[in-house]
């Protein structure tokens, strides 16, 4: 085994604690559930709006930053307190592994709790259209990668990564991004919620780039945060 | 209160503090303890075992927390689980682990802890306050727990299990994590605590030096049974008889020393510098003299051969 | 051991050249596995360390101080997991906070009691050994646990294991890429005194190989038995390097005191007085004195001869204070 | 107990001795701990300082001001709208005063606030004996796992009535003394008894859910954010199936916040105000539903410290 595989091996397994399945769990089965009641809603209209609504109101709005929140920002915070980030980080394996391992990890686990669920719902709330299944699973791996490498970084960076994590969510992605045309740039949700938008053909607010831009530019925030994740490993004073 | 009734150490001339007869416990298949007895008296006693020997499984039924399978189990006249709470207010108690609520101040915790074991409220905050001056922290009850350092905690720890001045009192570690000069000072307190207040102390320590140093009684548990138990001087006095000399000289000195005792008929083992002669009569004392003299060698250390509590303690393990 | 010094800062009266190193030419020795020069370390202003040079051999070297004095805090200094505010820190060819290399050849024993609860203590170890890039991790890490004696096949999770088991667990991942330096805060903590015996003999068999292991333990006792080098700590400087009784001939100020038992003590003590070798002699009772000398190797060889001489039987010599617990004392400035 | 008590000399020295004029004027006193031999107050008293202590750590009394921070901001949130109330009522013409919330109406602009304490509290007061070792202290006292929850969940319900009662208490003071109050002794003391059965109700239907939470884990940001998170969803949810989906509205019974308000309106007989929440089901539901969710939820608690190993 790589050291690099081994690190993602320990790293998720640390992540999959019992209460943290279970949250998962639950709200996997609550967005199907809100999705079926949509469904039913829309009566048999062609419910392509409800469906890319839901996904992107409750979908990359709530559920995927607050899943990638609790499972990214406690890939290093849980190891930093309960103070085990030391066997890792003194040995002689390249720091950006150990980055990158923290990332994959939170982002694989994310990803069946995020992307399946909710591309399932929408899918079910737009009245089983494929097009959007499609879309949002799409904009909803790009989304969950994103936000868990900006989360990963965070959790080595302060103490309580969650309360800072929410605070950031509510105040910057969810309320600052939605009003202003530059601010919308700054903010992850933008990038997703584009793909979205274009794929499945629906105007949604502060959505407008192209899917390729859409791609990138979470990409790119993905690779500057391992980047500063890395350097603030090779500074972080260990216990 | 009348002088003289600070000095009230429980009777216990017929009765032991604590007395196990062939107590077991299982844990769905795993076997915790299988027979054991021992009798606890009052003084300091020190409980000492392995690793996973069932040391705390015995302090825990002690406390009441679990249900033996068999045997007999006493605590101050009592059957610790079924009148458990009747115990435990008698008791008091110090756990291992060095957290301690980390905004509450010194004072409020152990006032709590002896409003918990019975005390009236009035009575436990001045209780508090003397048990902390007790232990020498005084001038720190005020401050929030989580600011101290070890050593204070290990002090708060011992404040908060005798605040209500129980008839008995369990220290789990209590020197884990002093250094040597504080470590003298807890041993002092504790020692304080037995002999100026009567109260019994049974400590668990993995420091066999320090149980030496200051418990009257051992209890070794080992694979779930009682390997010894009984005074310390029964135990580490029995059969100890010749003279242990450390001479100052190198390893091929020291041979020669232990040849020439041989070769006056003394039984002889040499462990580094330190030469152990074994007789059961004094004449060995002259016979070690003698030979320093002859030889020229100087004396380091020269003391009756005694065993140390790690010789009984390895030894019972077997 | 040649190499001891007690610098002057270690009583707080810092000479102009307390933070200067020993002369360069002598220093470090050409063996020395791990050199510090003249490190400090402080946190948010509070000063840990201050102005520590150390050079440390293969072999056993105990670790003492009070708490807080900056054990800790230097050790951590020592194998990379904290940055000195100055100074610098070379371990085993290489800065350790940087160089990877470096760092690979230290086995480090942390001082905290955190271990990845959910898993076993097998997969720990042979983590270690991955992220150390061996080969056949599963394999050296079973031999790793051999070595603390633990069994390799067991299923539990370590989460559920008692202080003394984690403790093995933690010097087994330590030992795993079989390290040149091995660095352990208080490893012997929660072991029963068996395990402890074990350990003990773990160590100086790793000594006697070659390797350079650095134990801190707050049991002098037990330091005792890790063999004679010490290295103090004390207020955050350092305040001695070396064998603890050659530390011990260093305090001139401080003779020795000898509690002899013998049946004709009193004419004994006259006699060493006498002879001049011993200062002062305290008769508690016929058979009980206490002398206090300069020259106690003198003191030693005439005990059995004058004894003899007046036909005393010495039943007890016990000197009071060349133990580590009294240097110890010395040094930290409580005695 | 706590008088000094004098020592006796050995052998006291007269106070007539001629030689010695000083002796007997002087005494030292024994001081600092020593021996009690007063009465024990037993399970009951441990029990009555458990729930004391616990009010303190819940409310961070005796604890350095950042512990009181949000506590007092939450009860404050819960307190405000009563005294604005109080301060209208007080200000404006008897005709506007009629036209001020209704004492039920009131738990419609402090829910938040309430179930906010209610997750912070729960969490504050289980999670924390757990990570700090306090439990094992507790378990080696009088105490044991029963008597130790029961305590903690006394300790609970009566802070969460602090701010599910006490400010609408206020509000009828306050409208009593404007003479905008019920009219007559026996309707304001039926007033008055409703108001606490309200908050009583409303409280319990709170308290157990987010206690069942804490019970989960030991670390308290954790359970604070499920709870704050679970009682809003769990409106969400359950309005989207049903509004929504056409689902049975028996499903509004999982309504947390819900159902604690339709109890309220019940209790004091008036007509629900929320559009959206709207609830058809018999009283009897309404009561066996916010019963199953104190059973079920105790049962979980329950559940958790059973098997709690305790590290002691």
């Amino acid at each position: 085994m790589t050291p690099l595989l081994a690190l993602y091996r320990v790293l998720s397994r640390n992540l999959l604690s019992r209460g943290r399945l279970t949250l998962i769990g639950m709200l996997g089965v609550l967005s199907i559930l809100v999705a079926f009641a949509i469904n039913r809603g829309n009566d048999g209209d062609p419910g392509l709006d409800a469906g890319v609504t839901f996904v992107w109101f409750l979908g990359l709005g709530l559920v995927v930053p607050i899943i990638s929140l609790v499972l990214a920002s406690s890939s290093f915070g849980d190891l930093v307190e309960d103070e085990t980030l030391v066997y890792l980080w003194h040995r002689p394996s390249p720091r950006w592994m150990l980055a990158v391992a923290a990332w994959a990890s939170s982002t694989t686990v994310a990803i069946p709790a995020t992307v399946i669920p909710l591309s399932v719902a929408g899918y079910i709330a737009s009245g089983f259209d494929l097009k959007v299944f499609g879309a949002s699973a799409l904009a909803i791996t790009v989304a969950t990668a994103a936000y868990s490498s900006l989360f990963v970084f965070l959790g080595l960076l302060v103490r309580r990564a969650l309360i800072w994590g929410l605070m950031y969510l509510f105040i910057w992605e969810l309320f600052v991004a939605r009003v202003g045309n530059g601010a919308a740039t700054l903010s992850i949700i933008t990038y997703p919620s584009s793909i979205l938008a274009s794929i499945a053909d629906v105007e949604l607010a502060q959505a407008d780039r192209s899917v390729l831009t859409g791609i990138l530019v979470p990409l790119i925030v993905s690779a500057i945060a391992m980047a500063l994740t890395t350097w603030r490993l090779d500074n972080v004073d260990v216990a | 209160m009348p002088p003289g009734a600070g000095v009230n150490v429980p009777n216990s001339e017929t009765v032991p503090l604590v007395s196990a007869r062939n107590v077991s416990k299982s844990y769905g298949s795993h076997v915790a303890l299988s027979d054991v007895s021992f009798d606890i008296e009052p003084g300091i006693t020190g409980v000492l075992g392995a690793n996973g020997a069932g040391k705390t499984t015995i302090l825990g039924m002690i406390i009441g927390l679990h249900k033996s399978d068999g045997g007999q189990l006493q605590v101050l006249e009592q059957d610790p689980w079924f009148a458990g709470s009747d115990v435990r207010m008698r008791l008091g108690y110090a756990p291992e682990h060095h957290t301690l609520p980390p905004t509450m101040q010194a004072a409020d915790f152990v006032q709590h802890v002896a409003e918990l074991h019975g005390l009236p409220k009035t009575e436990a905050i001045t209780r508090s306050s003397d048990a902390l001056w007790l232990v020498g922290l005084g001038e720190e009850r005020f401050r929030p727990m989580g600011s101290m350092s070890t050593g204070q905690r290990q002090r708060v720890k011992l404040a908060q299990a005798i605040a209500h001045d129980p008839a008995i009192v369990m220290l789990d570690e209590p020197t884990d994590g002093l250094d040597p000069v504080q470590r003298d000072a807890m041993l002092d307190l504790i020692r304080d605590v037995a002999e100026r207040f009567g109260i019994s102390v049974i400590l668990s320590s993995h420091l066999l030096e320090e149980v030496e140093q200051i418990c009257d009684g051992v209890v070794i548990i080992g694979e779930g049974r009682t390997l010894a138990s009984g005074s310390l001087d029964s135990l580490v006095n029995s059969e100890a008889t010749g003279v242990v000399v450390e001479v100052d000289a190198d390893d091929r000195a020291v041979a020669a020393f232990a040849a020439q005792l041989q070769a006056r008929g003394a039984s002889v083992t040499i462990h580094q510098r330190r030469v152990t002669i074994e007789g059961s009569d004094d004449s060995v004392f002259d016979l070690a003299r003698d030979v320093c003299a002859d030889e020229g060698l100087g004396i380091v250390r020269m003391s009756r051969r005694r065993l140390s509590l790690e010789d009984v303690f390895l030894e019972s393990l077997g | 051991m040649t190499d001891l010094s007690i610098p002057q800062s270690s009583n707080g009266i810092a000479p102009v050249t307390a933070s200067a190193p020993p002369a360069p030419a002598a220093w470090p020795p050409a063996d020395a596995t791990v050199v510090a020069y003249d490190v400090s370390k402080s946190f948010k202003g509070v000063v840990a360390v201050s102005n520590v040079s150390i050079a440390i051999t293969p072999g056993v070297t105990g670790l003492l101080g009070p708490n807080g004095a900056g054990k800790s805090t230097l050790l951590r200094m020592l194998s990379g997991q904290i940055k000195p505010s100055s100074g610098s820190v070379w371990v085993a060819g290489g800065d350790p906070r940087s160089d990877a290399e470096a760092r690979g050849r230290i086995g480090l024993v942390p001082q905290q009691d955190g271990v990845f609860e959910g898993e076993k203590a097998i997969d720990i170890v042979s983590l270690a050994a991955t992220l150390s890039g061996l080969d056949q991790p599963t394999e050296r890490a079973a031999h790793a646990l051999g070595l603390v004696e633990m069994d390799p096949g067991l299923e539990r999770p370590v989460g559920t294991f008692s202080k003394g088991m984690r403790q093995r667990v933690k010097i087994a991942q330590a030992l795993v890429h079989d390290p040149i330096v091995l660095m352990m805060d208080e490893p012997l903590n929660g072991l029963d005194p068996k395990q402890r015996r074990q350990m003990i003999e773990l160590f100086h068999g790793l000594g006697d190989a070659g390797k350079t292991v650095l134990v801190s333990s707050h049991v002098l006792d037990e330091v005792e038995r890790f063999g004679s080098l010490v290295i103090v700590i004390a207020k955050g400087r350092l305040a001695a390097q070396g064998d603890f009784r050659a530390i011990r001939g260093l305090m001139d100020n401080q003779p020795l005191r000898v509690r002899i038992q013998c049946t004709a003590g009193r004419q004994l003590g006259a006699a060493l007085v006498a002879s001049g070798s011993v200062m002062g002699c305290r008769v508690d009772s016929d058979s009980l004195i206490e002398v206090t000398t300069n020259d106690i190797r003198q003191l030693r060889r005439e005990l059995a001869p004058f004894a003899r001489h007046y036909g005393g039987r010495l039943e007890e010599v016990i000197p009071l204070d060349d133990d580590l617990e009294s240097v110890f004392r010395y040094l930290v400035g409580d005695r | 107990m706590t008088t000094p008590n004098p020592i006796v000399p050995t052998s006291p020295a007269s106070p007539a001795d001629p030689a010695n004029p000083i002796a007997g004027t002087a005494q030292i006193f024994d001081q600092g701990y020593r021996r009690y031999e007063g009465e024990r107050t037993g399970v009951a008293g441990a029990m009555s300082s458990l729930v004391r202590a616990t009010w303190r750590q819940a409310l961070g009394l005796k604890r350095q001001t950042r512990n009181k921070l949000i506590p007092f901001m939450i009860i404050v949130f819960a307190f405000v709208p009563a005294v604005v109330f109080v301060g209208l009522a007080a200000l404006l013409p008897d005709d506007f005063v009629n036209e001020l919330p209704t004492y039920v109406e009131y738990y419609g602009f402090v829910v938040a606030a309430i179930y906010l304490f209610a997750a912070f509290v729960s969490s504050a007061i289980l999670c924390e004996d757990r990570r700090t070792g306090m439990l094992g202290v507790y378990l080696s006292s009088p105490l044991d796992r029963r008597t130790y929850l029961a305590g903690k969940a006394i300790a609970f319900c009566t802070l969460l009535f602090i701010v599910t009662i006490l400010p609408i208490l206020l509000m009828l003071l306050a409208y009593s003394l404007q003479n905008a109050g019920p009219d007559g002794f026996g309707n304001w003391i039926e007033t008055f008894a409703k108001i606490v059965l309200s908050g009583v109700a409303f409280g319990l239907v709170f308290a157990f859910p987010s206690l069942a939470v804490a019970s989960t884990t030991d670390r308290w940001v954790v359970a604070t954010a499920t709870n704050a998170a679970m009682f809003p969803a769990s409106a969400v949810v359950t309005d989207l199936l049903v509004g929504e989906g056409n689902l049975t509205p028996h499903l509004r019974l999982l309504n947390i916040p819900g159902l604690a308000r339709e109890l309220t309106f019940r209790i004091f007989n008036e007509p629900q105000a929320s559009l959206w929440s709207r609830f058809d089901n018999p009283t009897w539901t309404l009561v066996l539903a916010a019963l199953g969710w104190i059973l079920v939820s105790g049962g979980i608690v329950w559940a958790n410290y059973r098997r709690l190993l305790v590290r002691r």
